[in-house]
């Protein structure tokens, strides 16, 4: 689960991270109240994706009424697909330096890794790219978590020395997001050291891992119905789909997730794009079927959907049929190709044409199919 | 030969009292799978799937002479369970479960580094199947036939895809190894080449790669002047960055793991690269 | 630190494992109130050794009466060198099944060992005597803790599969005691299945390591002012002295643990007993040495003092005046020895003697000397 | 030749800014101790006992290439040293510190098996001595004489008085190694028996061992058949069972450890066990 900012500065503050003063508002008249509450304040919008700045979604206002001004302006505006449902009000920070400090799960050595950098504040991608040195690298191992001589050799590595009592504390507090949270990614970017020296969250970023969200159903509980997405994501999660929005025109139902996600390259090899993503995994129950097709349909750019289907052990005729009932029940009038195999693989062809299915005989032509027909 | 798993390997279950544990080692057995034992605490003493059950792994070693295990246990308890098979003594783990969470591998794999003999597989993997020997795991069987040609995928589904389309064409397999598709794994696409490189049978390979991560491109590399005659294919090409695509291991982060890099690696060796599974017969030769 | 029983259990149920209900009672009415409440009791003397049982400081009282005289014949008496404080009054609990659970370290391997058996309630060192493969072990690794499928084989080969799932559970309860106490050893003996099928801990020890005292403030602050034990140990301990009570009649002082162990020895070669071990550590500061005078002295067994101080750097000459100024400020009468090494050697000894205070060439002869002058 | 430490180690002192660290770095250096360098975060750039101060252990090997260090931090933080130390590649590394916490020192022996050329010594030890080439510690040097005899000890003042006999007698020493009285410790009396037996200067041998634990008894049975004529000594006969002398090493637990046990191994193999630290020299022959 992405938290937004706010989400994630409440998470880092309950482990006794500074953060700056700020207040959630969901309406200009609450943004407007948190401004005369907390003095000058950066109104920011509330969305799961990077780039909010360059898309109009920080504003400072001085007054109260400049931030009520602002709340108009950013609630409600989409940022990458993303409609903002609030925005967070916060007090300004007296900046001396500013510090990157962050860390993710680096698969290729199937590791934690722990950064600090003192060029934060900036792009740090860009950093990496022309100065990887000056990103200080750690790799906690995992059951011990970070040792005192580790956070401080990599304190010292970052060239952050003068400040290694107050660094050490808060990578020790950050890294709490393992063991406590589960998060996959964490960041505070920038970490801010005040002219009076104490050390804030400029800024926070926290991803937890949904696999584990049985050990942390509060954090779900709290966080989980605050984001407007994607009204189609919202309703597959509803139905425990595995369901990625896209902004093609074919709809895709697979079973498996590299399946699915080849389905995707064929659609595109094919001539169109697909309109989403969406794996009903290993077996093709009829009622799964049925409900990936409910969602599939809501979306008014779908022009056709194919379905691919891998069977191996399972029976041919059976899913044949499945998706022939579903398609009825649903009173589905689009274009539908569905391209079959396993055992009864003839019969299930068959079934298909028999009620007015396209049938495929392998993902590469029941791509070209749909195509074909969502163009004539 | 082949690769991990042969004939004379004894293999247990974890978790065979359970529903697709149950199911699933019925399916090893049928297919000539060595199977001697399941484990499941609590039940130890009892018999599932015809052979006896065990309350823990170590006894079921001492009792059997168990060397490889399937895990078939519910993503919480499924790294517990890969550690324990390690600390019995047990050489190939495969862990079926997906779902697991990612720190919980990531403790598991610094756990294993104490037990250099053991390969994990997986997990979130198929499995793996030796035609004509056996399989640990959820790759059906009646797709299969004996070969040459070793293949090696992240996907699941795309693995039987690419079985059938080389069975259909006579093109016979000698071992298909799923190493599974989530961000932390055990066994990774070069340990699977390095295995079939050393494997007489293996004569040809077909590597199914997907977006993420830069396995693919490792595996690359030690596929220059290969013996093995290799076709890859990549999908999620046409995946947006930054989307999560059910898998976690389809994550696009950063430069690293695009559908480019990985095809723009595999052609610098001179790996062809398929643009459907069914250009993979025809680019194997 | 070494708990008592009732701090013990207060300690284990803030881990979460059952204990049955009990009372402190400092008074006998205190105990009749508590068997009041409570029902049926055993009153139980809280003192840090074993075998208090066999000492006449466990009875049983089925009414509050019964209750209060218990208690009146228990408090103050003295068990092993304790005298009672107070006594703990427990309710009864149906015992269906009695099983050993504990952890100590294992200096051999420098290693955590946790044991368990299903033979608990008796002597477990018979048991680990007679049938040592009843109890089975487990060497935790201290980063990681015992994992679940450690616990579970430890369970299984305890013989006691059965009772898996609370045993597990109680077990990693009780090792939480490592991470949140510093504890060297915890036990629960006997840790008792009820008729129920309810897991209560029926008896608990719980020592702490004193060198991690710095994290565990709170422990320390609650419970280390309970205990009237030796009179001069609590005197040692507050003048921050290394100090043990021993039953004979010469009062010994050395520096450094092992040449102090070596003194006791020789003085009883010498045929005679020391009345304590006392290390007054590395140097042999004058003030160090009045301090640990002081204490000795107040002992009215001891009839003569060694002092054993190996100099090495330290100037003989220099310990040998605070040796003497000590002596005077004091207005000790008795006979004293000392031996002193190091640079000055001479000089030392001269001093000394001017002061009609013996000097030892080694501490054998000086162990000789002390015993010859308390017997003449 | 001696064990452990020569004229060539490079040492390096970590807390050298501290009270106690300054104090016996200037005493190690005036022996004539190769002192390389020390380590105090924070103070790195700096000096002090007219070596350059590090803010890492680290920095000091890159820049002194120092091998072994001395340990003279507050308990709540030495553990971290010594673990410091040896991951920045310090292959001798000894802990003078007194009064650290059992389970702090049962992490730092787990931690150090990822570590196998790391030796460490002690905590809570007087350190080691080899006359005429160095010392890392607080064993005073002028009490130390150059000769054959091998000194290991678990206690501190004992081992002085020890090398005082020896030195009066006449009897050199070739190293001087003080193992500690900690319950949980780095190298055991067999580890450093092991050394000594190796070493062609050390003709004699000298243990002074306490009550506790079971080291004495593994070392007496690896001296059966030593080429080395040793003596030993063991402290604490007297001591009540139970009963805690300062050292926590000195807790009789079972009936392991006791003067009795201790005693009986080495008569068992031949070895003497003097009675008075006097008493050494003449069995020593």
């Amino acid at each position: 689960m992405k938290l937004l900012e706010y989400q994630a500065k409440e998470v880092l503050a309950s482990f006794g991270i500074a953060i700056p003063p700020g207040k959630v508002a969901k309406t200009p008249a609450e943004a407007a109240a948190a401004a005369r509450e907390i003095g000058p304040v950066a109104v920011k919008a509330q969305v799961p994706v990077g780039g909010r700045g360059k898309a109009g979604g920080i504003k400072l206002a001085r007054t109260p009424e400049e931030a009520e001004q602002a709340a108009a302006q950013i609630i409600g505006m989409d940022i990458k697909g993303f409609k903002v449902p609030l925005v967070y009000c916060e007090g300004a920070l007296d900046i001396a330096q500013e510090i990157y400090l962050g860390f993710t799960v680096d698969r290729d050595t199937r590791a934690n890794i722990l950064m600090l950098s003192a060029r934060g504040g900036m792009d740090i991608e860009a950093v990496a790219e022309e100065a990887p040195e000056s990103i200080a690298k750690l790799y906690p191992n995992p059951w011990r978590g970070p040792l005192a001589f580790e956070l401080r050799r990599l304190v010292f590595e970052a060239g952050l020395g003068t400040l290694a009592g107050p660094l050490t504390k808060v990578i020790k507090q950050l890294y709490r997001a393992i063991p406590e949270q589960d998060a996959i990614t964490a960041e505070i970017n920038p970490l801010v050291v005040t002219g009076a020296g104490e050390v804030v969250a400029g800024d926070a970023k926290l991803e937890t891992d949904e696999n584990a969200a049985f050990r942390h159903q509060d954090l779900e509980a709290r966080y989980s119905e605050v984001l407007e997405g994607d009204p189609y994501e919202v309703e597959a999660k509803k139905r425990a789909l595995t369901y990625v929005s896209l902004d093609g025109e074919i709809g895709v139902i697979g079973n498996g997730a590299g399946l699915c996600m080849g389905t995707l390259d064929l659609v595109q090899r094919a001539g169109s794009r697909a309109a989403n993503f969406c794996d009903i995994g290993g077996g093709a129950k009829a009622e799964t079927v049925q409900n990936a097709l409910q969602v599939i349909l809501m979306n008014p750019r779908v022009k056709g959907v194919l379905i691919n289907v891998f069977g191996g052990i399972t029976r041919a005729d059976e899913v044949a049929r499945g998706v022939v009932e579903a398609r009825r029940n649903l009173g589905m009038k689009l274009p539908l190709v569905v391209r079959l195999s396993g055992t009864n693989e003839d019969e299930g062809k068959r079934i298909l044409r028999e009620n007015g299915i396209e049938p495929g005989d392998n993902g590469w032509e029941a791509a070209q199919k749909i195509v074909a027909m969502t163009r004539s | 030969m082949s690769i991990l798993l042969d004939a004379e390997s004894k293999v247990i279950v974890q978790g065979i009292t359970g529903r697709e544990g149950g199911f699933h080692a019925e399916r090893m057995r049928e297919m000539g799978t060595r199977l001697v034992g399941g484990v499941s605490p609590g039940k130890g003493g009892g018999t599932a799937v015809g052979v006896p059950v065990f309350d823990t792994v170590a006894e079921a070693v001492i009792a059997t002479g168990a060397t490889a295990t399937g895990i078939f246990v519910p993503p919480p308890f499924a790294p517990d369970a890969i550690m324990e098979a390690a600390d019995a003594g047990i050489e190939l783990i495969v862990c079926i479960t997906e779902g697991i969470a990612i720190q919980d591998m990531i403790r598991v794999k610094d756990y294993l580094k104490g037990f250099p003999d053991a390969r994990l597989l997986g997990p979130n993997c198929p499995g793996l199947l030796t035609p004509g020997a056996g399989k640990i795991g959820i790759i059906p069987a009646q797709i299969a036939t004996p070969g040459s040609v070793g293949l090696v995928s992240r996907s699941g589904t795309l693995t039987y895809e690419a079985m059938a389309v080389l069975s259909r064409a006579g093109r016979g397999q000698s071992t298909v190894v799923g190493i599974g598709g989530d961000p932390v794994l055990g066994l990774s696409f070069s340990d699977v080449v390095g295995l079939f490189e050393s494997d007489p049978q293996t004569t040809h390979l077909v590597l199914i790669g997907e977006i993420g991560g830069s396995d693919e491109e490792r595996a690359a590399e030690l596929l220059a002047g290969s013996r093995l005659k290799t076709v890859a294919f990549i999908s999620g090409r046409t995946a947006p960055e930054g989307k999560r695509m059910g898998h976690a291991g389809a994550i696009v982060s950063g430069n690293k793991g695009t559908a480019k890099s990985k095809v723009e690696a595999f052609e610098r060796v001179g790996v062809p690269v398929a643009e459907t599974t069914d250009q993979i017969v025809e680019l194997l030769g």
